[in-house]
């Protein structure tokens, strides 16, 4: 188990109710983390259109989550 | 200087730009994003930008080394907008200086057109019938 | 408000944005010329424009209504200097605006591309050695 | 004989030493105009370099000069 920060932004945070979580994951990588938070939140957006990103930098959702570490989930961009 | 900020205070268009003149460069390209009154058919009152600051200084910075890679430009900057704005509002603006003006062109579209795709910045519309929304268009419909 | 302007005395940018400003535009662009101090490997001081101004002014509206009715813009306006300028002063400016973005590049690369190629202004350069010259670039190389 | 007056601008006002000057032509058309003034004032220009207005707007070399216009010859631009 590892406790990360899950931070939410715009419709996801809205949807959460939170702009961050910490909770405890036993997932293998970043995909199965998304998956118990879409679970736990009911989020719509199917993760092949999200991104995701942990400690500030774009990440793989095959990668493992690190201990301690802050997660992000990015869905369609909008600036400009 | 930062090649990409953040802000929550009004851009002044004047200190950017002063930022970016150089007296090698003959040519200076900039973009401005204003909040336009109306998307997609509906009357728009204004509107939130939200980041993931500390990823979007990241790749922000990353897609202005890369306009400077490309293009033979001498300087180029972007700064984008946070919190809520009106209509006619300065959402972001890009400012370029080169040599000549074929590079500033290129390069100040190039920093634009990367910034909407790939900076994490979300836009919550806000509607005259006083319903909102957060814009999240699909890549092949941004 | 007129599409295209001489001017003897430095261009005001920030009235001139103004006239292009609208509730509508979603995107603005804008191109800056700059006096160079250097051009084909020689110092530059400064330069002086001189124009046809009665057919300077005409060809340049009809550069203004082409870029119009090509792109889908708002607004568009340019304004050139004449006179003598030193290193640095503003000798050109073209600001578009546009509800999107590539319509206002567009517009506005088109402006200044036919405005060097067409409309009748001519500068004389400045050299720091001494000497002066007028530029008249044949097309090829213009 | 028509009575026209020559503007110049950049190099050939510099070499013509005056900004314009009223001339008698007898010429056919404009092309006859500026051979007159390039032998007169020593043009290195080649017509073929140099666009033509009458009254303030682009012409042809074959338009015939009207009594009482303005005629320019117009070398290469370097605006912008």
């Amino acid at each position: 188990m590892a406790d990360v920060t899950l931070l939410y932004f715009a419709s996801l945070r809205e949807r959460a109710g939170v702009d961050s979580e910490t909770v405890s994951t036993a997932a293998a990588d970043l995909a199965g983390v998304y998956d118990e938070a879409q679970a736990r939140h009911g989020f719509s957006w199917p993760r092949g259109h999200l991104r995701v990103a942990m400690d500030g930098e774009f990440a793989r959702w095959d990668d493992v989550p690190k201990a301690g570490s802050e997660i992000a989930f990015i869905p369609p961009v909008s600036g400009g | 200087m930062a090649g990409f900020l953040l802000s929550d205070l009004p851009l002044d268009i004047a200190s950017l730009r002063a930022q970016v003149l150089d007296r090698r460069a003959g040519g200076y390209a900039s973009f401005e994003g204003w909040v336009r009154d109306h998307h997609a058919g509906r009357a728009v009152d204004g509107l939130d930008y939200e980041a993931y600051a500390t990823l979007a200084e990241r790749e922000g910075e990353r897609v202005i080394a890369e306009a400077k890679a490309r293009f033979d430009v001498i300087e180029a900057c972007c700064a984008h907008r946070v919190g809520t704005l009106a209509i006619g509002d300065l959402a972001v603006w890009v400012g370029v200086s080169a040599a000549h003006r074929g590079a500033a062109f290129d390069a100040c579209r190039y920093i634009i057109d990367e910034t909407k795709r790939r900076v994490p910045i979300w836009k919550r519309e806000h509607y005259r019938e006083g319903d909102a929304d957060w814009l999240h268009p699909m890549a092949e419909e941004a």
